[in-house]
This record gives C-alpha cells, structure tokens and sequence, in this order.
C-alpha cells in the first residue's frame, strides 16, 4: 500500500461512522468495527444541515435535496459495484429528509465557519493540545483550529468571543467552504 | 483512464461533462459556491465540496480553493470546462506541480494562443491567412497611404487607444485616405488623448467561422469541421450552426487545412477552436485560437455524431488520434437561451424559474442545469440553457429549432426564445444571408414576416 | 485484494448496519455481526423510498393552465401569421386564470350537458322556433336541442326538469363531449 | 400537404405526431377523453376537442365520436398513432367515405394482414418464409408423424382450443413423437373439452426482429434495416435496439428481402413493420405484419436519421419513395418507462407523478406527455416515457443507457426504471445473448453481477 492509498484510507475511515478498523498486511487481517449508536450517525447527517434547506419552498422538478453540506463521503458510486436499485444521482434524494432537530437546540449559538476548503486539524502537531476544546472561553482574533490545504497550514482566528459549545467537526477531517467548525455560546 | 475527475465549473457545462464521466466509468467531483448550492451539478456528481462564496475570484476563479478540493477528494484530473480557469495557464501549470492532469493544452500552449501577438505570428510562421495590416503604429500620412495601398483597400483606420467604435474609420480608396486619416487622428487625440493609429484590411460583411480542431500528445491534428456563430449581438454568440450556409467545399478543404495548421504549428494537445473571420469574398483570416472546449461544441457533436467532452478526456488520458476530419453528416443549430429580456436590450433577468418544460422529439438536445423552482444566481453568465436541433437539411432543422422554442417554456424570467423565435422567422437568416453585424439591422420589435 | 477493492469493502461495510466484521486471507476466515435493531434498520431503508409522502409541494414542471373547456376557437395559429411572443404551445399557459365566478353565481343551476361531439342547434331549421329559450318550463324527456353529427341529428333530451336559465352555446356552433348547453333552475 | 391533421390516440404518441406536423406546418386537433385533460397532447396542439369519458370505447375507440370532432374541427387528414383504431379496416374506411385522408394503409391491406391465416397464405405465396406447420388439424397419429418428419424436428403439439402453454408438448425426435401426441391430446381434451392438435416447427431460442418497411402510393417499399425487440415479458416488449446483436451483414440483406418482397405483395403504403422469429441458426420466419407505426420506431430513427413520422405524413400525401433501403450508422437502444412495479409482477402503478426530471444530453432522448404533477389514469396502457439513447457502439449505447437510466427520475409512482437498470448490467444482455425467453430467467431481485 502506498503512502497516498493509506492516506486516503485514514480519511475514508475517518469520515465514515466506523468505530474501528484493524488490519494486517502479512497474510493481510481485517477487522472492522462500525458505530452501534445509530443516533449518534443520524445526528452527524443532521446537523450540516443547511439554513438554505429551510428555504421554505422551491417546488422543484426535482425534490432538491438537503445539500452534501459539510463534505460528507461519497454518495454510492455507480461505477464499482453499484447498487441499481439506488443510483448515485438519485442517492441524495433518497436520504431521509433531516430535521431541523439539532439546528433549533442549538440556534442560540453562534457558529465558526471554515473560511476555506481543506483539512481540519484540532492542534498544530498530533502530540500538542488542541487550540480550542469545549469549555474553553476564546476571544476574537483567537486561533482556533487550523486548516491545511495546498500544504499550507492556515490557522484560524476565531471572529467571535466566547465560551466553545461544540466542535463540530473531527480532527483530520476534510472540510467545505462555509462549513460550521465551532459552536460558541457569546453568553459563556 | 482517470479514476476521478473534479470539474472546476458550474452550471450546465459542469453537469454536460458529469454525463460523459458517467459514461465513461470515471467518478466526478463538484466544485460550488454557495450560490450554485441547489444547481444540478451539485446533484449529479459523485461528490460535491462547497469552495467558496457566490463570487468568482472566491470560488470558481480561485486556484487555492480548487487546488484543496481536489486534495480532500483524491481526483487525479481537472476538467475546466469553458471560461473561468479553462485557458488559465497559470493554473495548468500548478495542476502539473501537483501531479493532477488538466485536461486540457499545456500551459505554454495556453500562453502561445493567449496573447493575441504571439499567436498572430505564429500564424503567420504557421502559413495560416491573418488580417493584414500595419505593422504596428502608423508613422504618418505618406507610410499610411502606402500601407494601405500594400493591404489593398478597403482598410480601416483604428486608433491604438481606441475602443467602442471611436477613432474607427473606414477607407474605401485612395482618394478618401487624406481626410479620414486627419479626422481619425483628431478624433483619436479628443478621445483617448493618443493619437497612435494603426491600419488594417476592413473585412466587408464578415462571418464568424469557427474549426473545431483535436490534437493529440504526439502532435497529430484533425479538424471536424466548422460552425458559423456569425449570429451575434455585441460580440457575444447567440446562434451557432453547422455546416455553415455560407461554406462550399472548396473552403472547408481550405480552411480545415489552416485550422491543423495551426494546430500543429504548437503541437495542440486536446480540443480547441481556431476562429476566422470570412470576408464577403470567401477570404478567411485567423482571429483568435481558444484551447478548451467551446459552448457550442454540440453543434459539432450533432452533426459528427462524436461526444467532444469523450474524446478531450480520451485525448488527455494520453489516446491518440487514428482517424481524419470530420465532415458533417446532418445540419445543427444552436440557440441560446439566456436569462435576458430581448426586449430591454437584453438586460440580464436572474431570478427563480416558476415553470419549465424543455423541448424534446427527434433530433431536439437540450443541454440545462436549471429546473422549475431553480433560482438563477446574478453572480454568473445569464445562460439559462442550449436547445440544440438536428435535421437532414438547414430548411428542416429550422422549421424543427421553431417547433422546439414553440415548446419551450420556462417561467418567472426573462429569456431570449422570443428573440430566436423571430430570427427563425427572419428571411435574411432563413436564407443563410447574415454576417456579424445582422443583429444591427434585425429589428426584434417589428412583427415578424411569414 | 486490491486497494480498490479494500476501499469498496469499507463503504460497503461503513453503508451497512453491520457491527462487526471480521476477515483473514490466510486460510480465509470471516465473521460478521449484524446490528440487533431491525427496527432501526426497517426505518431506515423504508424512509427514503417516499420522499414524496413528506414533500407536500410539488409544483408541477409545468403549471397547467385550466385547460379550454368548452371548445373554443383554435388558439392563434403558428402557420399564418404567429405573433412569435406567443406561441401556440403556450398560449394556453398566458391566458389569465379563469376565476370560478360564474360558476359560483350559477351553483344552485343544473346543467345539460352534452353527450356527444358535434354541432349545436336550438331548432330543427332555421325557420322553426329553438326547442327551449331562456324562461321556458322543461320536462325530464323533453328534447332541448340537436346535436349534429356525422349528418346524424341527434335531439337531445333533458334529463332533468326546471325552467332554462341560460343558453350556454350559440346556434350552430361546435359542442365537445360534457360541454354544457343550458343551465337549469330546478326550482324555477 | 394537409392543412390540418385531427390525432385519433392520446398519450406519448400523439404528442410525437404534433410535434412532426408543427415542423411540417400543418395544424393538428387533438382528441381527448375527459380523463387525459391535462395531458400535453391536449395542451401542444392548436385545438383539442374532449370526445368522451375515460373509457375507451366511448372515446379514443368510438368512431362516431371522432368523425364528429373531425366535422367540427375541419381536419382533412386522421392519424390514428398505434394501437387504439390504428388497425381497424372499418375506420379506415369510414375516414375514406368522408373524404378524410387516414394516415396509414388502405382498409383492405389492414385485413390482409389483420387476418393470421389470409397474412401467412400471402406471405408463402410472396415467397416469404413462415414457421411450417400443418395444414390445420393433424387427422392422426400416422400423419403428424409424416408431417413432423417434413417438417424436421423439433417440432410442436399445440392444441388448437389452447392458450398460456397448456396442450403445447415440444417433440425433439421422432421415437418421442407417439407419448406426446397422446399426452398432448388428453391435456387438452381435459383443459379445452377439445382434442384438435396441430402441428408447427418448434423455433429454438428465438429472437423477434422486426424490419420497418415504407411503401408509397405507387407500390415502391423500402425497408429501414431491422429492430431487436427480444427482450419481452409475457409478449410485452420492454426494450428494443437497433441493430439487432444477433444480426449478420448476410442476414440483414435476406431478411430485408423478405421484408420488401412481404410489402410488395400487398402493394403496402404507408410504414409498416414485418415481424419475424429468428432462430439460434438465423433461420427466419414471418409471424405477423403491423400496418402502423410502432412504439419502438425511434429506435430506427435515430440509427438512420429520419423522422418515420413524417415520412408516413409525405407518403400519405401521395409523395413518392426516391431512395432506397436505409441501414444503421449508429446503435440505439429504446428502454420503455411503464408506471408498473418491476418488484411487484409488474403490477400497474397508476396515480401522480410528484415529481419528475428526463434525462437530457448528447445521444439521449425521451419521448414522453407526462410532468410533474401530472396524473396517470388508471384507463389506459401503463407507458409514461420512452427512453431513447444512440452512440457510435453498442457498448456505448448501453454506458449510455446506465448514466440516462440514472439521471431519469420519476417519483410519486413505480416504474420499470430499476428494471432496466439491472438489465443494463447483466452481463448476457450486455454480450447481445438473450432470446424472447430471456427474461423467464432473469433475476431480477437479485444483485446485479458486475
């Protein structure tokens, strides 16, 4: 396995809901675990939801569906093994349609978004501690996470004070342009 | 072949080169501003990455932000469609630092046909017909008038400053030289503050003729023959068809002859257009090369019977050519339905589509990335959709292109199928009896003639 | 196995409601664990299918115009003199949306209408009287009016009885099936 | 050229023809039941005329009510589209005693072929071949004995009371021909209360493949190369292509042969198609000849460019046939949308579409009078769209069927897409061998191979 098949695998595994992957190589073992708390995969979906979604009505040809917002795996692919029941391109219509459950709990809340696409890392290196963790009160101009693309390692300010709620996104994990990273609480 | 391709476009050009992937067995990524959220090209690829905000230089226009798309999703290839980044040398060249092949020429091909000089005289070296002209700014009076009498009149004085029309003057002998030089300069000077004048041939009723050329790696070239996008208004394109009505053999031997020539004068690698303006008389001169796929390309594809987007990506993935040109086997019209009010000097008319119904049959494509309910973002070209005819003769491929904009219907905006209802009806362009500057002449107002 | 292949197990293991998978090459072994909760599951798969059922707006891709009903006079022709703004095919579309007026005015009417297809006529010549006027008395039986068609003059009776207050259709001109000829008062 | 054109059908096929008469500037009437009120033929044609509720025999079926419409409307031709009273001689000749011209064959050429027997003794004396068998009821077992071994084997017992297979024995060799003739005979006697059998050549594996044929007014017929219609359920095609897999440069030409000289002996005017059995060693058979259009005809307009529909117009015009036979240049599929569950037995799934999006590009056409929002009646056949793709191969026919299958969506009802997704993948339609029996065995809940 190449260095790059690894990579992509690392970040397959990652923004999958799997709860383990064991491998080996010699005489090549696999054990795979996935996330038994269905809820908890329900809630990852749900919570990208966009506000756009609530947009209330464009009766379109299409059921337009809730966007892939943030990146999120690749819908089935027709090209492999695909499942002709479910092709890809009516995949995202088939989703169950996302509640706005989440976005209400959590709307007094402000958010950070990603100003850029790329690589969310929580800390500038895997051994140091996150920039910011839930608890963690942060002012404006704060950095609060990084994200890597083109190898460049852009760190990001917070434009917001306040007291981290939730981080929305894992560690090493790809993120869209816009997506939510952070939830802050101004009151905290 | 690729395994995964990131198309760095939007609308209905992003969701055209989705369809071919598919069909291909390559799996696609979607770039998308914010504004392009619900568009069709978001749903159809395999995977989507938001980039940026609705504007351009943010999102389309922005090498960083694509360049880390394609790194979160692995694609192996860019497709970049036509505008935005399409003729970008810059960004072919950091597509190859990254080992991520753009589909499309190399960067110094870019570069070659990106700067109208350059281009001009390789051209020339290349043997392909350039409008002639004076070699740079004119010294004065004397020089012009022996210029002018070298091209062969008419010419056309323009000033070197000089746009819109102003500082233009037409020459038509010897004997008016004098004064429209003197007038030229002095309305050059009043204008722009620049006296500088520059000679060229006039080209009387030009036609905008166009020869879709395919070059591969090792340097063969072909041509498929041309369109006729003489149908324009300011300068942009509105109707394209193949074969051109004004074509006779004899010049398409001719001018495809040019077209690979100048192909391979660069060793052209993928699909690109070599544009000439025809003069009244069948001269033909080179105008510009662009080195991407082109909006009209279906005209092409109808009348070939050949997928363009299959074949650039065939191209890039390093196959070569093993036949000749292309020779149409049908006639193909193009109209272009654009979000505008032909009625308001084509104002731009974005907005939410209420209803939409495309036009179908036998020998009708239509190429869109819009639905009802869709938004029309302001932010982009105001191109809505292609309806594109096919039939064995012009005469019946126009009479089909006015059933087909008959069933077209699109609501809650503006578009331009009442303009191309009327040009259909037009017995100028009925007859195959237009040059570029038709559209001055073509009052849309007036009822349209039987 | 391939790369390719590894990467298609794992979605399709990460897509599935599996807990647990276990593979070895060597002598190859496998296990795998289903997840418990076929509710979960059930709910899951059934969901996506009627998207439908949770969309109450769709708006059609076309909005229907109320379709010409009666017949009417054929919609301007593209042939002779098309006014090119508006086509035939959408003339319908442009016709401004029929209010229902009329018809609430006339609600406590009855109506005849017509069993067939073909030319109206309110008498068996020109020079006789028409069969019913407005004001007249009509019986369940009694002929009202012809309808001609295919040189058949069908006379059509009235199935209901009241007094005729409104003529519907001019003489001799062309009636489609379940138009309406006359409108009756019941009580009249 | 007629004036004005009154469309006698309803659904996908009427709106097809309205579409070919508007490019031919020739009026049309549509006719509708009080069901189909917002169906798009009654919305695209310049008038429509309601005939009757939803029930067939007092609408789409009743001549009184159609002539009716014709006399209102003024209309001096009728196309009856296929099915409905496409076959029927006696409205055939009912349209020519009002002077209407109807589109299609004259009333004693439909009862040539209308009738089975009068159809095979026709084509054997055109020296067409059919599927042998005996002359009628086979007297005894001495003579089907005779009979089955001038036939050659295999052959089969069919009794003539029979239906759905039951008193049909397939006989491989003689030694076995006395056991079923007599297990033949008290199966039917049993099932029928009737012992009559007769005899016919037991066809194996075998395909329908149909020539579409044309034949003008002066007794000239050309035909257009032929359509693989195999694949069927329960004798119900579900996709057609054209050319046929199975088909040889040799056969093409014999059975083309056979299929003008079918035509000839009827002087034939008007399209038409002459279906035929083939078996596994390309031997063929007439079965019967449609004197109309068909559903599948796009398939052979798009492979050789011309629209049947107007050709039928023309020659019922009394315009003479100029060239000759038309052979493919490109492959095309048809795949036929039914609102039916593949899952369920096919069951019919009438009721409303919520919400629909047809696929659309290059290659790609869809041939359909629903939309959003529309309501499909329980009355009548379950086909919503016809699906039509064309490219250069087959295999890219088919790459190309999968990526529109995709891109075709249809919600608020059931319908056969999954189904011909998953035949796209099978790998035995994918390699061109199937036969009428194919989908007997075709899994269809099953996962589709690779």
């Amino acid at each position: 396995m190449t260095f790059k098949e690894l990579q992509e695998l690392v970040k397959l595994i990652n923004k999958s809901n799997l709860t383990e992957f064991k491998m080996k190589d010699g005489e090549f073992e696999l054990s795979i675990r996935t996330n038994k708390h269905q809820k908890q995969k329900q809630k990852q979906q749900a919570a990208p939801q966009q506000p756009a979604a609530n947009a209330p009505q464009t009766a379109p040809i299409i059921q337009m569906p809730p966007v892939q917002q943030p990146y999120s795996p690749p819908a089935p692919q027709p090209a492999p093994a695909p499942p002709p029941a479910k092709p890809a391109a009516e995949a995202p219509a088939q989703e169950p349609p996302k509640t706005d459950g989440n976005k209400q709990e959590e709307s007094k809340y402000l958010e950070i978004r990603s100003p850029i696409v790329g690589t969310f890392y929580r800390s500038s290196s895997p051994e140091k501690a996150p920039y910011a963790k839930v608890g963690d009160t942060i002012e404006v101009g704060q950095v609060v996470c990084i994200v890597e693309a083109m190898k460049l390692f852009n760190e990001i300010e917070s434009e917001l004070a306040g007291k981290v709620v939730k981080v929305m996104v894992e560690d090493a994990q790809p993120v869209e342009y816009d997506q939510v990273l952070f939830l802050i609480d101004p009151e905290g | 072949m690729f395994h995964k391709v990131l198309i760095a476009n939007r609308g209905e050009i992003a969701l055209r080169i989705i369809r071919t992937c598919r069909e291909m067995g390559i799996q696609t990524v979607a770039v998308y501003s914010t504004a392009d959220r619900e568009s069709l090209h978001v749903r159809f690829a395999d995977e989507a990455v938001c980039i940026g905000p609705p504007s351009s230089t943010e999102s389309y226009l922005s090498v960083p932000r694509i360049m880390a798309a394609v790194e979160i999703t692995n694609a192996d290839a860019i497709h970049p469609g036509y505008g935005f980044l399409s003729e970008n040398a810059d960004f072919a060249e950091v597509c190859a630092e990254y080992g991520i092949k753009f589909i499309g020429p190399t960067p110094e091909q870019i570069r070659k046909m990106g700067d109208k000089i350059t281009a001009k005289e390789t051209m020339v070296k290349a043997g392909v017909p350039v409008i002639p002209g004076s070699d740079g700014l004119v010294k004065d009076l004397k020089s012009g008038k022996k210029i002018a009498k070298d091209i062969g009149y008419p010419i056309i004085l323009k000033a070197t400053a000089g746009g819109g029309g102003k500082g233009m003057r037409i020459v038509w002998e010897e004997a008016e030289f004098e004064p429209n030089w003197d007038r030229a300069r002095q309305e050059a000077k009043a204008a722009f503050g620049n006296d500088g004048i520059y000679i060229e041939k006039f080209i009387e009723e030009p036609r905008h003729i166009e020869f879709q050329i395919a070059g591969d790696q090792k340097g063969k070239v072909v041509h498929l023959s041309e369109r006729d996008c003489s149908i324009q208004r300011r300068h942009q394109k509105l109707v394209e068809e193949c074969p051109s009505p004004f074509m006779t053999d004899e010049l398409r031997e001719e001018m495809g002859k040019a077209a690979v020539q100048a192909g391979e004068a660069i060793k052209y690698e993928g699909v690109g257009t070599v544009e000439f303006l025809v003069d009244k008389y069948r001269n033909f001169y080179f105008m510009e090369m662009n080195t991407r796929i082109q909006v009209e390309h279906p005209v092409t594809e109808e009348v070939i019977d050949h997928d363009l987007i299959k074949e650039q990506i065939k191209i890039a993935a390093g196959e070569l050519i093993t036949g000749g040109n292309y020779y149409p086997n049908a006639h193909a019209i193009e109209c272009r339905i654009n979000a505008e009010d032909p009625f308001n000097d084509f104002r731009p008319s974005p907005g939410k589509i209420s209803s939409f119904h495309s036009s179908k049959g036998h020998g009708v494509r239509v190429d869109t990335h819009v639905y009802a309910g869709y938004n029309i973002p302001p932010y982009y070209d105001s191109m809505v959709a292609k309806l594109i005819c096919r039939a064995p003769t012009r005469e019946e491929c126009i009479k089909k292109m006015e059933r087909a904009l008959d069933e077209f219907i699109i609501e809650g905006v503006k578009t331009t199928v009442p303009f191309h209802q009327r040009l259909m009806k037009n017995e100028h362009f009925r007859a195959g009896n237009f040059h570029t500057g038709f559209l001055n002449d073509f009052d849309l107002t007036a009822e349209p003639k039987k």
